[in-house]
């Protein structure tokens, strides 16, 4: 017996501090960074920037936009993406796995391709209109360049972090929770409001807090619909800072991003009172529910679902695929028109390409691995050992992650441009910083849905494993990784698609030899060349979906629920 | 020369990659490492590499003088006298001979081929049946588009009234000169401002769209060339800029699609006929000094919300 | 108020037979007890009756409606019954009032009148002040009172409980008991009871339902079951009992035969209809045995083998090491017989079982 | 194998006490029983033992070595004591199988040596076949039968066991008696074993301790306890009985006493230090009382409220209706007293409590 050894260093404590130590690294160190950026520019301490941005009508009004989108977005995609995951998985609803298909992939379908899809299909250009005789005159002003356009957009873009969240939750929903209720009496819908949606709480808000999250961070759909109206929110602020280039613009650029910074972390916190107030641990395991007939409303959901499927992910995908199959932009595809050339140019003739597949495929796998252990150990300490280390640092988790792209790649770029201490060697100019600002990146969008699912294991099953003499590191693998696993794919899946998909961070750390897919595209269409610039996106899905059917393949291998098509 | 060159540019890749085989061709033993992305991006990466103490290119490339000014104001730029500047313009280089312009890369109209009228003056973009069919970069997002305005404000007859005038036409201010084509290109829009070289581009694979030279002549830029005061292997990159300036070098950027700087090289192939080539007065100081308030107004003219 | 009536009723779960043809009628305001082994399919009945689980053959009606058939089934919220859950499916994130409450929040009951009801039902439960705890923090058998106060509260007309006292303590376990008999005299509720302890469905139940591998073995008064048991398995269920392998012999009345019983000639009870001779099988209550420490004729020796303890008296477990059978006979505490002793049986009396298990 | 030792041992959780001020030691080999009520404290008990909580106060030692005191507390893997849960813990993505097997994998028992021993531990719970299947498609026994044998199979120095035949029939569950009884004689493990059910406390333990608003009221023989209850919970846990007041009126006997109870003088067994007046509280048993149809003076008059069968016989449940006393006793299945009837209680003895319950 290990007395002494127990008595000074507590169970798992080395474990702890180490990932604590990597968490610190990834997400406290460039906050940090910045942070030392904003008030300590060129190495003397001047409150002249800080007072400037402050005192600047364009922060204030960036700010409340960013908020305006950010939460009408969220709660957009979160009726869209509970809906759906409701549907998907307590209903009767037909051709599950396809649905669910068609509901992550439009992750991978930058928002920007969707949102000219839609312009296209519903402007001037529009062929079906055309067709319909509804086609509105060349140049008639756009109703998607407005907030209402932006909330749209990262409404049905984010849905998916929802609904992979929720899902992930939903399967290990205890059958009698739900028979109880509908024993008392309760209706579908009544069961669900009262009693599901509450006792899935903690998937819920994780994929919400997400959300909202994604929603203050991202820039491409409000650089595209909100430019042309004119409306700034905080992450095109600090674009056009950048763009625009006045003294001390690195410093405006770190304070900016501190406000978005805070407005994410009050997020994060709010998420965290919600889930202490209340007991949300399920004992029991999930098991195959009768699920609730949806009668003859069926035919009506299934077509809604598919018609929303339609929109998000066929019509984009169809625009996209129209586009690379010509062989300049704007040409209409018939007989003669249709060509492989791009498709050729960039499987064979592009060196670049192959390379960008490669570092891509490589990057976002390995920082999906790399982050499913990490974020599983933090998670246990957080829900299961409600350590105050461990709280502390979910909060900071949040951060690299709301942060525009490009100011992630700044604080890496100030970090790495000196040589490592002790080694000498340095990361920079190599994929190893990419790596290291996707992990950081994308820690909370593994991390969120593995605390949820920590919230709902049942404490007994970890310590049954303590009983039979199991340390913490075969627990961890054995029992609390298993458990999490439906929760951890979710997880994985979105790293996986939005690192294949990312541009913003890589755009400022690649360096020859270490492209990825999204500066790949980048450059060619900054060269005019977008056919063969979409020519790579349509790759890249395609990829992706290879991937989620190669995943398919070992389900056998995987714990039950583990793959959010599966049944 | 020999050794390992570090090259930041914005210069479309393919550019880019051909303008470093040419150099190579020459100077066969120097490594040249490029970091290409957009203006805005590359002036991150060095800015925020500065700010860490570790600058990382020994030569830079990019689209306008403004940021060069910056850079030059925070003194680190190496000035290089002995730059052979025979056939250059003085307005494309810097007096004090820390950057200079190695091609004219200009701004004009671009239409859709299917659109009812061709613009032929900047003016055109202000009648009636113009009216919310116009598209073009806005300022505040692109360093190209600080530059038309700046030349295009200051220009006899146009003014601030132009601008106006635009802002009343309901012309949409978008992020970059991309986003302008491929709008213009698919049919949401009918007109806009574009760089030349893009909708060539485009026009040559076969794209609905034309480029048209207005009245006045194009506004331009210069794309610079510039030597780091940090740079670690100097030798080649004065090798590199003598390059850029030399006959080789500007026929190469003719050959590419682009306005030579330097006097007495061929032009590139798409300049029209029928049409003088001519470039707009600009004074890049003046830009620079009223650059804020400018983009202000712009910002004002352009406030929907 | 409704009676419930199951005709050849199966169910399958992929490929095991989890219930079999089981043909069952529970009157208007009836308690029948099911009994059976663990895995033996209660549970599944259940369900069904619910409505949870489809029927794969048979029908099931309540109050005269068909609920379940070969093309109907109503759901279960349509079907009022109240379920008290072997798990006790408590929500975690409702109070232990909200939980109880929540029957009523679904019926509209007004306020006032829940939260009064809430209070009567956590009150007849034991649990009165309880209201605002959080179900996590209760003891297992605490939780079990809030489902089954749950069940109370929302008076329905078939009230199904799965082991509803499985997890309480004697004492409570007594209370309980007279809670529900009252509970039962008072609302007249149909009520089918799961339960693996027989004492409780002997003391509970009009009827027991004696179930095995998925069948319905005898549903039947509890003194019926326990003077008359059908098969061995429904005598080895209730009551302590041995079953032994016999031969019998004839016998003059009606409703006794003359056995041979481990080579001792017993005179048993028997139906009318029991064979007169042939291979059979007699059971044998404690109050059938008389232990002797001495031998004689029609006396069977057995081996003791070991002393139970039972609070005020002790239980010998013995064995007939020939035939390998075991009887458990209640003695004084201050019994001389010690484990390994030999002792000698006189058997009074017996049953003759009727039927063999249904394989 | 190991002694377990617990010194004033408490327990808070925010507020309540779960354990108060518990000592206790378990003899190397020794089976003790934990009786009492629902929510009295016991599983927090086990989780104290085990490892899986801190004490608050006082000191726990696992084979002479201190394992949990004011500063130490050693993790539960380092115990190595089994626990079978009271929800049962399964691991719901594993087999049967690989359930029970998996403290062997994580011991690095070999291969081939695993198998066999996964394969007796589950024949030793009756589930011999049963390793691959999911212990979501088991039922609420046979997932506890798992749960057991994945606590047999590690042979743990002490095995703490809470409830772990609550969901078993009594058929099973006989068995399962017999089961532990074996393996724990074989063995020669210590075992604390949580039950709420007294029968099988006495049988199956060596001692048994009274639980109670987390104070250990008693530990002692199951003879002791039963004859010899220290306070009146303990009395009324341990088998049938009523505790009544009564008020001592003297005694010649060092060992019994005088009493007035309800109004009749009994003699009453009693500890020799018991005082020799005052008001005081007696136990009786079933055996202490006769039931007759006639009035006398030295009987109580008493209402019967019910009759309950209980196989073979009957229990009538009788009130005292001045004092509320209850009763119940058994008589023949054909006695003639029908609810509401009156009838007439002779009380042979009964047993003076010492002390009183803490408060
Ligand atoms: N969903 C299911 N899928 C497959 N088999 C099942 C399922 N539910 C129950 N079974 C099987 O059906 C049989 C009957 O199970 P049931 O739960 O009805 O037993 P039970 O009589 O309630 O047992 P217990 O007293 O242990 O609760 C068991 O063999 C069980 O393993
Ligand atoms: N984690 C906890 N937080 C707060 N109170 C608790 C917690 N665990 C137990 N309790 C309380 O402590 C007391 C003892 O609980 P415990 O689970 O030990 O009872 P038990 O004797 O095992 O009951 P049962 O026989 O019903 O399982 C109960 O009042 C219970 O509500
Ligand atoms: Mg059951
Ligand atoms: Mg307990």
């Amino acid at each position: 017996m290990t007395l002494h050894k127990a008595r000074l260093i507590g169970e798992g404590r080395p474990l702890l501090y180490a990932t604590a130590g990597l968490v610190v690294l990834l997400s406290v160190v460039p906050m940090l960074r910045l942070l030392v950026e904003a008030v300590w520019p060129s190495g003397g301490l001047s409150l002249q920037p800080l007072r400037e941005v402050l005192s600047d009508s364009a922060t204030w009004r960036a700010t409340r936009h960013s908020l305006e989108v950010g939460i009408a977005g969220t709660l957009l995609a979160t009726v869209i993406g509970s809906a759906a995951a409701l549907l998907f998985t307590l209903s009767d609803i037909r051709a599950k796995g396809p649905l669910v298909f068609a509901f992550v992939l439009p992750l991978m379908i930058p928002p920007q391709i969707a949102a000219l899809s839609w312009l296209q299909v519903f402007g001037p250009s529009s062929v079906l209109l055309k067709i319909l005789g509804l086609a509105p005159p060349l140049g008639s002003p756009n109703p998607l360049y407005s907030r209402a356009g932006i909330v749209l957009l990262l409404g049905t873009h984010f849905a998916p972090l929802v609904f992979l969240s929720l899902r992930a939750g939903l399967r290990a929903l205890p059958r009698d929770l739900v028979e109880a209720a509908r024993a008392s009496g309760a209706r579908a819908p009544a069961t669900v409001v009262r009693i599901v949606l509450p006792v899935m709480m903690p998937p819920l808000v994780a994929g919400v807090a997400l959300t909202f999250v994604s929603c203050i961070g991202n820039f491409g759909i409000p650089a595209l619909l909100g430019i042309p109206a004119n409306y700034q929110v905080l992450t095109t602020l600090i674009f056009q800072r950048l763009a625009t280039f006045g003294p001390d613009v690195l410093s405006q650029v770190a304070i900016l991003s501190v406000l978005i910074g805070v407005i994410a972390g009050s997020g994060i916190a709010v998420q965290g009172w919600m889930l202490t107030r209340k007991d949300y641990r399920l004992s029991g395991g999930g098991g195959d529910g009768l699920p609730f007939a949806l009668g003859r409303w069926r035919g009506w959901i299934e077509a809604a679902a598919w018609g929303y499927g339609l929109a998000v992910l066929v019509i984009p995908l169809l625009a996209m695929l129209c586009t690379a199959l010509v062989v300049g932009y704007g040409v209409p595809l018939t007989v003669e028109t249709a060509t492989l050339d791009n498709f050729r140019f960039i499987l064979f003739d592009h060196d670049a390409s192959a390379r960008a597949f490669r570092n891509s495929m490589s990057l976002s796998a390995a920082a999906a691995l790399i982050l499913v252990p990490l974020c599983v150990v933090l998670a246990y300490f957080l829900v299961l050992k409600r350590d105050p280390l461990a709280r502390a640092l979910n909060v900071a988790a949040e951060m690299p992650y709301a942060l525009p792209g490009v100011v992630l790649a700044v604080a890496a770029i100030l970090i790495f441009i000196q040589p490592l201490p002790l080694t000498g060697g340095t990361i920079y100019n190599t994929v190893w910083i990419i790596l290291f600002a996707y992990v950081a990146r994308f820690l909370t969008l593994e991390l969120r849905p593995i605390i949820a699912g920590c919230h709902q294991l049942d404490p007994a099953l970890e310590e049954a494993a303590r009983m039979c003499g199991a340390g913490i590191l075969r627990r961890l693998w054995s029992i609390v990784l298993p458990l999490l696993a439906p929760a951890a794919t979710a997880g994985a899946l979105l790293v996986f698609m939005q690192a294949l998909n990312e541009l913003t961070v890589s755009a400022l750390l690649w360096s020859s030899g270490a492209e990825t897919l999204g500066v790949v595209v980048y450059n060619l269409e900054s060269g005019g060349f977008t056919t063969k610039a979409t020519a790579v996106a349509v790759l890249a899905v395609a990829a992706t979906v290879a991937v989620m059917l190669a995943l398919t393949l070992l389900a056998g291998r995987l714990p039950r629920g583990t793959l959010p098509w599966q049944k | 020369q020999s050794g390992t060159l570090t090259l930041y540019t914005s210069q479309p890749n393919e550019d880019a990659a051909e303008t470093v085989e040419a150099f190579n061709a020459q100077y066969p033993d120097v490594e040249v490492e490029v970091f290409r992305s957009g203006t805005t991006k590359v002036m991150g990466k060095l800015m925020s590499e500065i700010s860490g103490g570790n600058p990382q290119p020994d030569v830079l490339l990019i689209a306008d003088v403004v940021n060069m000014e910056k850079l030059k104001a925070g003194g680190h730029l190496m000035a290089y006298q002995g730059a052979d500047l025979s056939g250059f313009d003085s307005k494309t280089y810097d007096a004090d001979k820390t950057y200079f312009g190695t091609k004219l890369i200009t701004t004009g109209l671009i239409y859709n081929t299917a659109a009812q009228h061709t613009p032929e003056t900047w003016e055109d973009l202000t009648e009636p049946w113009a009216k919310g069919k116009v598209i073009m970069p806005s300022p505040l997002y692109s360093g190209a588009a600080v530059n038309t305005m700046g030349i295009l404000t200051r220009a006899d007859g146009l003014g601030w009234d132009y601008y106006e005038a635009l802002a009343e036409n309901d012309v949409a201010a978008v992020r970059g000169n991309g986003t302008t084509l491929k709008q213009v290109a698919s049919g949401q829009k009918a007109y806009g401002m574009v760089v030349d070289f893009l909708a060539f581009n485009a026009k040559a694979q076969g794209s609905p769209v034309d480029f048209m030279v207005p009245e006045r002549g194009l506004t331009w830029v210069s794309e610079p060339v510039a030597i780091l005061e940090s740079a670690e292997n100097k030798e080649a990159a004065r090798a590199f800029v003598d390059f850029l300036l030399s006959k080789q070098g500007q026929g190469l950027a003719s050959s590419q699609g682009y306005i030579p700087a330097k006097s007495g090289v061929e032009m590139p192939d798409w300049l029209p006929e029928d049409r003088e080539l001519t470039l707009m007065e600009k004074d890049a100081g003046a830009i620079l000094e009223t650059m804020e308030q400018d983009l202000k107004r712009f910002e004002e003219l352009f406030g929907a919300s | 108020m409704a009676e419930v009536k199951l005709e050849g009723v199966t169910k399958d779960f992929d490929g095991t037979r989890a219930v079999d043809d089981a043909n069952l009628k529970v009157a208007d305001g009836e308690l029948v007890a099911l009994l059976g082994a663990s895995g033996c399919g209660k549970t599944t009945l259940l369900r069904l009756i619910a409505g949870f689980e489809r029927v794969n053959a048979g029908r099931i009606a309540i109050g005269g409606q068909q609920v379940a058939g070969p093309d109907t089934h109503t759901s279960v919220e349509d079907r009022n019954v109240g379920i008290v859950f072997q798990s006790y499916a408590l929500w975690p994130h409702m109070s232990v009032a909200e939980n109880v409450g929540f029957p009523l929040k679904v019926a509209r009951v007004p306020r006032s009148e829940a939260r009064q009801r809430i209070e009567r039902a956590l009150d007849t439960v034991g649990l009165a002040g309880a209201g605002e705890r959080q179900p996590g923090t209760l003891s297992g058998g605490q939780r079990q009172r809030v489902a089954l106060a749950r069940c109370l509260v929302m008076e329905p007309d078939v009230v199904l409980l799965d082991e509803p006292l499985a997890n309480l303590d004697v004492h409570l376990r007594a209370s309980m008991q007279e809670t529900f008999h009252d509970f039962h005299r008072r609302s007249g509720q149909t009520m089918v009871y799961i339960t693996h302890d027989q004492a409780e469905a002997m003391a509970l139940a009009d009827r027991v339902a004696v179930m095995d591998g998925g069948r319905l073995l005898q549903v039947a008064r509890p003194d019926v079951l326990y003077h008359r048991p059908a098969t061995p398995t429904v005598a080895g269920f209730i009551g302590a009992s041995t079953v032994v392998p016999v031969f019998v012999r004839g016998g003059e009345m009606q409703e006794t035969r003359q056995v041979d019983l481990l080579g001792v000639a017993v005179t048993v009870r028997a139906e009318p209809a029991a064979p007169h001779d042939g291979a059979a099988q007699v059971m044998l209550r404690p109050g059938d045995l008389v232990i002797h420490d001495a031998p004689s004729d029609d006396r069977l020796a057995v081996r003791v083998v070991r002393r139970i303890y039972a609070g005020g008296h002790l239980l010998l477990r013995l064995v007939h090491d020939s035939s390998g059978a075991a009887f458990t006979v209640p003695v004084a505490e201050d019994s001389q017989f010690g484990a390994g002793a030999t002792a000698w049986l006189e058997i009074l009396g017996g049953w003759l079982i009727p039927r063999d298990d249904p394989s």
